[in-house]
């Protein structure tokens, strides 16, 4: 079991005939993804990897019956292409490019959520469901199928918690990066939510970093909704205060979003707090995770 | 991309907001000929992009030439928290009957605009919104419904203000939030915005931050965001697309993704002292991780370097021939560590090792950061 | 009986203290119309013809439970307050100003279409129920208690029509001024259908002009829904084709819009076209309308 | 406010989209030294703000100096549709594999901008709209979601295009949206948007009406407004703050209210021929009246004035006062029909009265223009 991904879930990869939206869609069918199109205006009818190529998203939802979309387009295009998806009838976007403008951002989230379409990022590495497929740029390596979720607002952190479990043998139900932005796409409330109903999730990891509020805010969560064990890590201790650490969502504004401020919410929440990532494999096994 | 003061003061007096008479100087000369023309007594600011300039000494008073003399001699010698003192702001020293505050940001956490006023505007804005909530008010903006004036003075009448003041401070509102639009603005703040004794308004401090992504787009002139990065190092990593972030230690950092850079650096943190953060973003190419190594090299007295790579979006092993390249040309004597996993991960490490690169394959960092102490002989 | 105003209706005046806002104010309260209190930001506090001024709608609804407001707005200020209205909650709007740019309209349209409220104009001289109440500028003395619906796009020629129906003793039922320009808050149709349902309404008179195509979309309605008999006028058949003739809603663009195309769709809906506004006294006749 | 073809030319190509070189010339020397300098065969395009100049023969070309002399000459002296051209517009004769249509506008009945676009363009665009519906499309815009690119490919892809067509006309079809956003334009059309051979596309002829209520907050340079009126008795009408139009008759008509004005004209010209057209609007003063009369009255061998207002919104006994003046002091002879109702009617009839002027007190227009034509002698 999983969320987000299943086997029903059939994937169109949007900038698929870019250089990294065409090497990724290599990775992502050898990882066993139904990736069933790709979209990029110009190329219709050319393949990238053996997959047919559109011209709109409509064009390749109407062929393919394609119910999900992973971007790879680039930064300047990614607002009018993530409307055009949703009008095009796609319920799960994967929005992985960076340095996409805030205004644009917080349009399409307004948009997604008005109709009703669940989607991650902008600088994501997607999702990954081991042994089954993935959405995104996870290294298949480093995954192991098994029964813990993690979200993470890092890209490279969620591979190296899923990196860790794993070579402890514990391997993990579905990864998530529910990204970078000073704002995404979906709170991690909503993906911490996925996870608890989740019946293939034993227990959650949560990879956050300083700055924003949405440890603060999902530790409300926790404490209200969660039963299954959660643990978290907080990037960020030694960052000095007010430098940018490569993304905006990492900048320290006030006493809200320190990594004191929400470690401390977290255990109030009754999370398990880690100190350093290798921690993680003491407490799956303290939770008999696996 | 934040503005300073001066700059950000120009562009509020475009559309409008009352702003205090003023000039910048650089030099005393020119601060006293600036000062001249307001009419003293004058404020002088230092113009440095840090917060809490004011409580670090930044801002002076001055009554009389002699006065501004030594002030801005003062100033123009000095550093904020780190940052050099460029040029200060010389500016009419207005009569203050109330501070106001009025700041624009994207709550990040309902993904929608947001508007922040307080009756209590000054340097202690944030102690003010713990200590005294009510003081202060907000309203989110919804995207597709837009800004329209109204909100505001609903805003303004929850902090019961009659009606005059409600009236100009919507006024300054809804400039500021044109502003904010316009400019792709995270950060839109006056504070304070003063009350003047005959009820006027004067935005008498000004903070305008642009989004890094949106400026290729916000077609205004804007001066030159490389310019601006006082740290030559870290100019230098903007230059070649890098996040690069000077430190005080003598352990080198390159990190592919900003979270894995800040968790290798808590982990070093806690026996050694990072000198430097380099996050490469996704566009590693082997030239890109030759500049890198060259930038984290210009530190002097370092004593090893951890390169912490995933292959997740980027080409490690391309990465890893840059790397081999710069150990080769300058001979480099500092151990370096590489953990690398991900896609072509074994193609990575083999490239490492042909120069010499202590490659830990396995998947914490944190055993990666204990070899590099071993390596520097363990303090 | 009537539409849109009755003995429920509790009008607020926005721009009461205004030189037209506060005369109007006068008019109406003349003529019997619960006029309940008036808004003027900055002004709150004040009275204007004994009613109580407020400084924002939302004020003025809580502390004299109105339910509908008439616009005596600078024009451009009525795109703000306008939002504002229907924020607080209020469900009917006559816009009597001109001159407001289009695109505040779209915008204003678009806002009262989605939260349901009921607005007409701009450019309309309102709504007057004879012998009940008006919102707007009206002159009661032309108007008589009676069963005839009147809907005209021109202020002046609802008055030339309800003026002609009184001297014959053709009383009216509700007299309505969809407003003259181009784009306006509702639809002919929309006001058809109302004095279709109106138990107190025998028969209706539209009063079109050149431009546009309500009365084209309007024809359609008629013949589908309408059940009472309808009569017609549309001016304009010698203004010079493409000249202004003092608003936009006056220009003919191609064909559609013409006085011969609205004629001929209205006859071939059953409506009866009048050549003169002064034949609308034998319609009436004709058809024992009183 | 329509702009002329080369004021919307030179907006056009500021936001890019492309357009033909040209120059605009208001006499024959500089026609020659525009095509000259862009070489020859031009195209030459009398600027009249009137529709259908193609093909009242206000657009020709020339091959040579000496057929652009003669044209040129032709074009200057002469009225397309009652306008005298007074300037021309002189531009590259483009090479055309096919016109297209693009054209935005508001929908008065939808409420919503409007995206129309077809494969025929030319100057029987209107005909193509009946005769062949299928080479037509368009698609409304929420005005709460705004526009974006996709909806224009999604647009033209379903008039069957190929690809490198669909990407460069979406790309003129932003640009355009921009424009009737910033200068919110009632109507903004490319006319043909010619495809060259080459596959580029240029757009060969530009329209734009700017919509007069927000002229005054249209903040960009925009050619003054009044200059443009070319009858002398219009732009006096629009100097006063009323809406004037010259006819070719011989009754003087001020109405309150476009409608009752229209209708009023409609029954005048069943048996007499309007001189004019005269609409007040709704801020009727003595003054303004007074200024009304001066004007219609400047239309030589009037006989006979019809005034037809109501005391709605404006107060026409006021209004009744300055058109007494007027006649008192310029002592007028003409017989005057006025038809006054509403608020204060009775006022307004005794001071109408008071001048000799025939007031009618009925509610019909046509009984007031019986009045009219028994007093002119019934023909």
């Amino acid at each position: 079991m999983s969320i987000l991904i299943d086997d029903s879930t059939r994937v169109i990869v949007q900038g698929i005939t870019g250089r990294i939206g065409s090497t990724q869609t290599h990775w992502m069918l050898e990882y066993g993804t139904k990736v069933v199109g790709g979209v990029t205006p110009g190329k219709g009818g050319s393949t990238v990897e053996g997959v047919p190529v559109f011209d709109s998203v409509k064009e390749a939802v109407q062929e393919t019956g394609a119910n999900a979309s992973v971007f790879f387009v680039p930064a300047a295009f990614v607002l009018d292409a993530f409307l055009e998806t949703i009008d095009a009838g796609v319920k799960l976007i994967v929005v992985v490019p960076e340095h996409i403008p805030v205004k644009d951002v917080v349009k399409m989230r307004s948009y997604a959520n008005e109709k009703g379409v669940f989607a991650l990022g902008p600088t994501t590495p997607g999702i990954l469901v081991p042994g089954k497929g993935k959405m995104g740029i996870m290294p298949a390596s480093l995954f192991a199928p098994g029964r813990v979720g993690i979200i993470s607002r890092s890209g490279t952190l969620s591979y190296e918690f899923a990196g860790i479990l794993s070579e402890s043998n514990v391997g993990q139900s579905t990864v998530v990066g529910m990204g970078a932005d000073p704002v995404v796409l979906r709170n991690l409330a909503d993906i911490l939510e996925l996870f608890q109903e989740d019946e293939g999730t034993d227990g959650v990891i949560v990879v956050g970093e300083v700055g924003g509020e949405q440890e603060e805010k999902a530790a409300g969560f926790i404490a209200r909704k969660m039963t299954k064990p959660v643990a978290a890590y907080i990037a960020g201790r030694h960052s000095p205060q007010g430098k940018r650490m490569g993304h905006a969502g990492a900048i320290v504004r006030g006493t809200t979003g320190t990594v004191d401020g929400k470690q401390e919410a977290l255990r109030a929440a009754g999370v398990e707090v880690l100190q350093s990532p290798i921690h993680v494999a003491e407490w799956a096994k303290k939770h008999n995770l696996r | 991309m934040r503005l300073h003061e001066y700059e950000a003061l120009d562009i509020f007096e475009q559309v409008g907001i009352p702003v205090p008479r003023r000039g910048v100087a650089g030099a005393m000369h020119e601060a006293l000929q600036v000062a001249g023309e307001i009419g003293y007594p004058v404020m002088l600011k230092a113009q440095v992009l840090v917060g809490g300039r004011g409580l670090a000494g930044g801002i002076k008073t001055a009554s009389t030439p002699d006065e501004l003399k030594e002030v801005a001699e003062g100033l123009l010698s000095s550093e904020i928290k780190g940052m050099p003192v460029r040029k200060i702001l010389v500016c009419e020293k207005a009569e203050i009957a109330k501070e106001l505050y009025v700041g624009i940001t994207v709550d990040g956490y309902s993904g929608k605009p947001v508007i922040v006023v307080s009756t209590e505007g000054g340097v202690r804005i944030e102690e003010t919104a713990k200590a005294s909530p009510e003081k202060i008010a907000s309203i989110h903006i919804e995207p597709s419904f837009g800004y329209y004036p109204y909100q505001a003075r609903t805003l303004l009448r929850m902090l019961g203000l009659k009606q005059q003041l409600i009236t100009s401070w919507t006024d300054v509102i809804g400039k500021l939030y044109n502003i904010a639009l316009r400019y792709e603005a995270l950060i839109s703040e006056i504070n304070p915005l003063v009350v003047l004794p005959n009820g006027g308004l004067l935005a008498v401090d000004a903070v305008l931050e642009v989004d890094d992504s949106a400026l290729s787009r916000v077609r205004f002139a804007l001066p030159d965001r490389v310019d601006r990065i006082e740290n030559p190092l870290e100019r230098r990593g903007r230059e070649i697309g890098v996040t690069y972030v000077d430190l005080e230690g003598d352990i080198g950092l390159i990190s592919s993704g900003a979270g894995l850079g800040m968790a290798s650096m808590d982990i070093i943190g806690e026996r050694m002292k990072p000198a430097n953060f380099l996050e490469t973003g996704g566009g590693i190419t082997a030239d890109l991780l030759y500049r890198c190594m060259e930038l984290i090299m210009m530190k002097p007295d370092l004593r090893a370097v951890f390169i912490n790579v995933y292959g997740g979006i980027n080409p490690i092993h391309e990465g890893a021939k840059g790397v081999v390249r710069y150990i080769q040309e300058h001979n480099v004597k500092i151990p370096i560590v590489a953990k690398a996993l991900g896609n072509r991960q074994e193609e990575t490490w083999e490239i490492f090792r042909s120069a010499g690169v202590h490659v830990v394959t396995e998947a914490a960092t944190e055993k990666a950061i204990d070899r590099l102490y071993e390596l520097v002989g363990g303090n």
